[in-house]
C-alpha cells in the first residue's frame, strides 16, 4: 500500500541534465526508485545514471509511460514544465523548485483539479514511500518501513521527525512535504483522507508551522479520523508580519498564529507535541 | 512586496481605475506648489503600515498655507516606526458614501478571492461576516461580466454607479494578474456622485515574479540592510531583538530552533535559514552574518541530509581562520558527516551536540551569564 | 427514466423577459415542464407567466435550486451567460441561441467538460423527455410518450420525424437536438450511450447531415449498440462548399458527404432511410 | 469569411509573423512599379479558390517589364470561375524548404486543432497520415512554450529555423484567437536560410463575431447581391442552378426537399430557410427573392410548430395583391393552423398539400412541362 507512490510508480525527471537533477537522479536511483526517465530539451539521447534523456515529456510517454514527474527547473519555467506533464498525461507531479510565482502556482492547480492530478508543491522536498519509491530531495538513509505516515509543511523538520521515529522503531508508511509556499497541490487534509484509508498507516504525524489556516481547516478532518494524530507546530516565537524562511510562514492580520491552531488541533483530538522531541513518545502512547 | 499607496494609485490610474487628482511630494514646499493647485486638499503620509489615519498620518487642508503647515509636521511625525518620507497631496473629493473591496490570494481554495462590502473604510475583518461579498475567481474564467453584476448588485450599487462598479471590478482583476500581485485593495472606494474613486490603494506583488514586471513597475525595498545582504548570498534571514544568533538548515527546522530556545527562556537574535546543501564557503559567509549582528552566542543546529556536516564544519575553521569568531559558538550536529564534522569542531576548540535539546540549554545559558 | 431530463428537473430561463424568452416559457408551462425561475439583469422581482424573475442565477440558485438553464440570449451575451451558469453549478445547459461565435463555444464546451456539465446546442431546438419536461422551442403537440429516442442535428426535420413516428403510434423517450453549429455540446455518441444505457428507449433515430464527422464517429459507436439505429441524413444535394443554412452543413475539402455518412452508418448496421418517410416502415422493422 | 491572401498577410506582418516584401496591385502599371522597387518578383491573383498555382494564376518576373506583361494576362484570365481583380507582387525569396502549418477548429473534439508537416507547398490531405503533426490546442491553456518545443522538434526543425518556428506558432495562435479565426494556414511556410517566411496565407474569419472583430480587419463579402437580400431579411439562402424556387422552415427540413426535389428527377433553384416564427411580412418579402430569380415553379414545404401555416398562408395573399405572383406555386402544409392556412390558400386558387411527397411530385413534374 502506502499512499500516492510505490514501487510500482514510473517516475520522469524533468530538468535531468541540470546540477540539481543529476544529483537527485543518482540519489533516487540508489534509493531504488524506479526512474525511467529524464527530459532536457536539446538534449535527448543522452544517459544520466543510465537514465535515458528524452527531449520532451511526449517522448518520455511514448517511449514507455510515466506515472509521476519531477521537477528541478528554474522557478521561472516551472508553470510551462508542470503543463507539459498534465498535458501529455502524467499524473502526479511533484514541484521541489522554490520561487515560484503564486500566479503560476494558482494556474498549475486549476488545471490539476479539472483533470484530476496529484501536484505535490512547489517548494517540497518530494514524497517517499519507505523501501519502496523516494521522489525528491530527502536524504535516503534516515527512513525506515512501517505504519506512520507523515505530513509536513516543511522539510528538515520533518527529516528530524522521521529520523527519530525511526530510531524509535517507528517506521513510516509514507512522508510528504507539502511545501512550504502560499498556493500548493496538497492540502493537509487530502493526505489526511489518503492515509486514513491506507490500510498500512496506523496513524499520522502532522507537522505544521504558523502562518495560513492548513491546520486549522485540517482539524475539521481530524475529528472525523479514526486514526491518532500527532501534531508539531514550528514558529511559535515567530513575530507578526515576518515571513520565516516559507513564504507561507507569516502571521498577517492576526491570521495563522501558534496559539489558534494548537487550539484548532486540539480541540479536534490531535495529540499536539510542543516541542519536536514529545512526537516520538506522543505517538507511542497514542497507537 | 508592498507598495506606497501613491505607486498603486499610479498603477491604478495606468489602468484605468479612476483616483483623486493628486501628487506625491518630498517636502513641506512641494505641498504648497501642489496645494495651491488643486484646492482644499488631503495630506497622506506614504508610509507602509497600517492603521495610518488614526496614527494622525492624514490631514486635510482648506489653504496652500495650511498644507505647507500641516506637511512640515507630517514630515518630523514617526507612524508605528516609520518615518514619513512623503506625502501624498490629493484634491479633496465628495464622500457620499465609502466601500470596501480587494482581490487576495485564497491558500486554502488555491484561488483568488474577491472580497467586498458596503461598508467601507473600516478594516475589513471588523465589518459582520453576512455583510460582506466574498466570491472566489477561477483563474482558468477570469471575472467575467455576470461575475461584476453579481457583486455590484449585492452591494447594492445602482444607475452609474453600478455600470462603473463592474467596470472596476474587470479592471482590477487586470491589474491583480498584469503585475502578480498578492493583494489588491481599495479601502475606501469612495462613490462620489456618479463616479467611483479609489480612495487608498494597497497593492502587494508577489517577489518572485520580479523576472516579467511589467516596464515601470516600482521596486520597494523592504529588507534590512543585514537581510539583504543575506538574501544576496542565498541565505533566508530574519531580524529579531533577542542575543542568541541562529543558523540551521530549513525553515521550518530553523523556526523550530527559534521556538526551542524560548522554551528554555532564551530570546533569539535572529532566523537564518541556511538552506539545504550549500557549500563551506557560502555558510562562512552566513557565519559572517551572524558574527556582524554582535550576539552573546551563536547556536547552530543542523540536521544534515542533503547538508554534509563536515562541510559546516569547515565553515567555522574558514572563519575562524580569516575573520576570527569572537563570541562562543555551540553547534548541533547531527546525520550526514556528523563524526567528521564533530572531529573538526574539536579541532578548533568548539565543542559539539548530537542532541538539540543540550546544545540550546548550553546557548540560553551562556546567553544569560555573559 | 428518459435521457438527460424528467418530471423532476428544476428548469431556469435565463433572458426571461425579452420576446422569445416569455413566448417559450409560456409554451413550457403549458407543456408541463418544471420553470422554477427566469433570469433577466435588472428585472429582478417581476414575473412571467407567474414564475418569479431573479438579477442573476446566484440569486435563482440560492432562492430554490435549478438543475437545467435554457439560454434566450442575443448571442454576443451567450458566453458570459453560459458560464454564469456553469460557475453557479447548474449541470445541463441549452443553448437556443444562432451564430454563436465558435471561440465562444469552444471556452464553453472546454470548462463544461472539465466540470462534468451537459451542454446541449448552441443553436439547438432544445430536448424533451414527451409528457415530462420540454426545454426548448419545438412545438408541444407532435410528440408523444413512447420508446424511440431521436438525436437530430437539425430541428424542423426531427419534428416532421417526430410527428409522423407520433402517427405511427410510436412515442418517443426523448428527443434532443445537438444544434446546428460545428462547435455543439454534445455528439451522437454521447447521446446514444445514454440511449443505449436507459431502460426507457428502445431504439433510436438518429436524423443527421452533411458537414463535420460526427455521423462517421457515431457509426463507430453504432456497431456496438445492443439496440436498433435508423438513421436519416439531410444535403444529399447539396453542392461542396456551401453552407446549407447550418454553420455546420457544409462539405469542404471532400469532407462530411452525403456518401461518405450513409456508407459509415450502413457499415455500422444502422438502417439509413433514403428519404424521411421511410423512418417509421424501417424503425418498425427493426424493432 | 475568407480573406483574400493579401489580407491575411497583413494580418501576419502585423502581429509579427514574417511574410515577403510585397504590395498589392489593380492594374498592369502598378505592377510594374512595385517590381521596379522590389527586383525579382512573383505575381499571385488574388483569387478565394484553391489549387490557384496549378490554375495558372501564379507568376515568375525578372524585370518590370515582364512583371507588367504577365500582370496584364493575369488580369483578364478566369480562375476556376474567379477572375483576378487584384495581384500580390512580393519579392522571390530564397527557398530552401517548405513547410505546412495550420491552426483550424475541430468540432469532434471542440477544441483547435494545429496541423503542421515538413512537407509544404502540396495539399495537406496529400501528405501521408504519418508525416503529419497533429495537435490539440486546449482553449484554456493556449499554446505553451512545451507545445512550441514538440511541434518544432517533430518537424525537424533546429538552431535559429526551431527558434522562429517555436515564435511563430505562438504568435499563429494569438492571431487564430484574437481575430476569431476558423482556419489560419500557412502553405507553403518557407525555411529562407535562417528565416521562416509566410509565403502564403489562407485567413478564414468566423461571420459570427463581426461585432467585435479588432479595428482594421478587413471585410470581405462573399455572398451573391441576391444571398445578401436574403441575409439582410434573416433568411438563410443559398443560390443553386436548378429551376425549382424552394422555400422551407428550418435548416434540415429544406435541405431535405431540396433531396426529395433530386429524388423526383427535378433541380433546385435554391436553398432557402425562411427560419422558425417568422411574421407574414417577413414571409412575403422571402416569396419575392424566389420570384426574382425566374423559376418554372416554387415549391413550399412548411412543418408548422412555431411556424404557423395561416401566417404563411397570408404572405402569398400579400404578395399576389402586391406584386403578383407570375409562377406556380405548390405548397406543402402541415401543422399549427393547418386548416386555416389551407383555407385562405384556396381562396387564391393555390392548391395545398399536406404530404411533402405529393407535392414535390408535383412541383417536378411542372419543372418538367413547362
Amino acid at each position: 500500500m502506502a499512499i500516492i507512490i510505490d514501487e510500482s510508480t514510473r517516475v520522469l525527471v524533468q530538468g535531468i541534465t541540470g546540477n540539481q537533477g543529476r544529483f537527485h537522479t543518482r540519489q533516487m536511483l540508489e534509493y531504488g526508485s524506479n526512474i525511467t526517465g529524464g527530459v532536457s530539451p536539446g538534449k535527448g539521447g543522452q544517459e544520466v545514471g543510465g537514465v535515458p534523456v528524452y527531449n520532451t515529456v511526449a517522448e518520455a510517454m511514448a517511449a514507455g509511460g510515466v506515472d509521476a514527474a519531477v521537477l528541478f527547473i528554474p522557478a521561472p519555467a516551472v508553470k510551462d514544465a508542470a503543463f507539459e506533464n498534465m498535458e501529455n498525461g502524467v499524473k502526479t507531479i511533484v514541484i521541489i523548485t522554490e520561487h515560484v510565482p503564486v500566479h503560476d502556482a494558482m494556474d498549475i492547480m486549476a488545471y490539476a483539479a479539472d483533470k484530476g492530478i496529484t501536484v505535490v508543491g512547489p517548494n517540497t522536498f518530494g514524497l517517499i514511500s519507505p523501501g519502496k519509491c523516494k521522489i525528491g530531495i530527502m536524504p535516503n538513509q534516515i527512513y525506515k518501513p512501517g505504519t506512520i505516515g507523515i505530513v509536513a509543511r516543511s522539510g528538515t523538520l520533518s527529516y528530524e521527525i522521521a529520523n527519530s521515529l525511526s530510531a524509535a522503531g517507528m517506521g513510516q508508511s509514507t512522508v510528504i512535504g507539502l511545501g512550504g509556499d502560499r498556493i500548493v497541490g496538497l492540502s493537509f487534509v487530502d493526505v489526511l483522507e489518503r492515509f486514513e484509508a491506507d490500510a498500512e498507516t496506523e496513524a499520522v504525524v502532522l507537522v505544521g508551522e504558523i502562518g495560513g489556516n492548513a491546520e486549522e481547516v485540517a482539524s475539521d478532518y481530524i475529528s472525523k479520523m479514526t486514526k491518532p494524530v500527532v501534531a508539531f507546530l514550528a514558529g511559535k516565537s515567530a513575530p507578526p508580519g515576518k515571513r520565516m524562511g516559507h513564504a507561507g510562514a507569516i502571521i498577517e492580520r492576526g491570521m495563522g498564529t501558534y496559539d489558534g491552531k494548537v487550539a484548532a488541533l486540539s480541540g479536534s483530538g490531535a495529540h499536539v507535541a510542543r516541542l519536536p522531541w514529545e512526537v516520538p513518545e506522543l505517538l507511542k502512547k497514542a497507537l | 512586496m508592498k507598495l506606497f499607496e501613491y505607486m498603486g494609485k499610479e498603477i491604478f490610474a495606468h489602468n484605468g481605475i479612476k483616483v483623486p487628482p493628486g501628487k506625491v511630494a518630498a517636502g513641506p514646499d512641494e505641498v504648497y506648489a501642489i496645494a495651491a493647485e488643486l484646492g482644499e486638499v488631503v495630506l497622506k503620509s506614504q508610509v507602509l503600515s497600517g492603521g495610518r489615519g488614526k496614527a494622525g498620518g492624514i490631514k486635510f487642508a482648506d489653504s496652500p498655507d495650511e498644507a505647507r503647515k500641516l506637511a512640515a509636521e507630517l514630515f518630523g511625525t514617526d507612524l508605528k516606526g516609520f518615518k514619513t518620507e512623503a506625502l501624498l497631496v490629493e484634491k479633496k473629493i465628495r464622500i457620499d458614501k465609502e466601500l470596501y473591496l480587494s482581490i487576495t490570494l485564497d491558500g486554502s481554495a488555491r484561488k483568488p478571492v474577491l472580497i467586498a462590502s458596503a461598508s467601507g473604510g473600516m478594516d475589513i475583518e471588523e465589518v459582520p461576516e453576512e455583510s460582506i461579498v466574498k466570491k472566489h475567481i477561477d483563474p482558468e474564467v477570469g471575472v467575467m461580466p455576470h461575475f461584476c453584476r453579481e457583486v455590484v448588485r449585492r452591494l447594492g450599487l445602482a444607475g452609474n454607479v453600478a455600470k462603473e462598479g463592474a467596470d472596476l471590478l474587470t479592471k482590477l482583476y487586470q491589474v491583480f494578474k498584469k503585475y502578480d500581485c498578492e493583494l489588491v485593495e481599495i479601502n475606501p472606494l469612495v462613490i462620489s456622485g456618479e463616479e467611483l474613486i479609489a480612495a487608498d490603494s494597497k497593492v502587494n506583488i508577489d517577489d518572485e515574479a520580479r523576472f516579467r514586471y511589467p516596464a515601470g513597475t516600482p521596486i520597494v525595498e523592504e529588507r534590512t540592510a543585514l537581510e539583504k545582504k543575506a538574501h544576496e548570498i542565498g541565505v533566508s534571514y530574519v531580524e529579531l531583538d533577542g542575543n542568541i544568533a541562529v543558523m540551521a538548515n530549513g525553515a521550518g527546522i530553523t523556526m523550530a530552533t527559534l521556538d526551542i530556545i524560548e522554551h528554555f527562556g532564551g530570546k533569539p537574535r535572529n532566523f537564518m535559514d541556511a538552506g539545504g546543501g550549500a557549500d563551506s564557503e557560502a555558510t562562512a559567509q552566513a557565519i559572517e552574518i551572524l558574527i556582524s549582528t554582535e550576539p552573546k552566542v551563536i547556536l547552530v543546529n543542523i540536521f544534515g541530509g542533503i547538508t554534509r556536516c563536515d562541510e559546516v564544519a569547515r565553515a567555522f575553521v574558514r572563519v575562524r581562520e580569516s575573520a576570527g569568531i569572537p563570541v562562543p559558538v555551540v553547534i548541533r550536529l547531527s546525520g550526514t558527516n556528523e563524526d567528521e564534522g564533530i572531529a573538526i569542531l574539536r579541532g578548533i576548540g568548539i565543542e559539539s551536540y548530537s542532541d538539540v535539546r543540550e546544545a540550546a540549554a548550553k546557548a540560553v545559558e551562556i546567553a544569560a551569564v555573559s
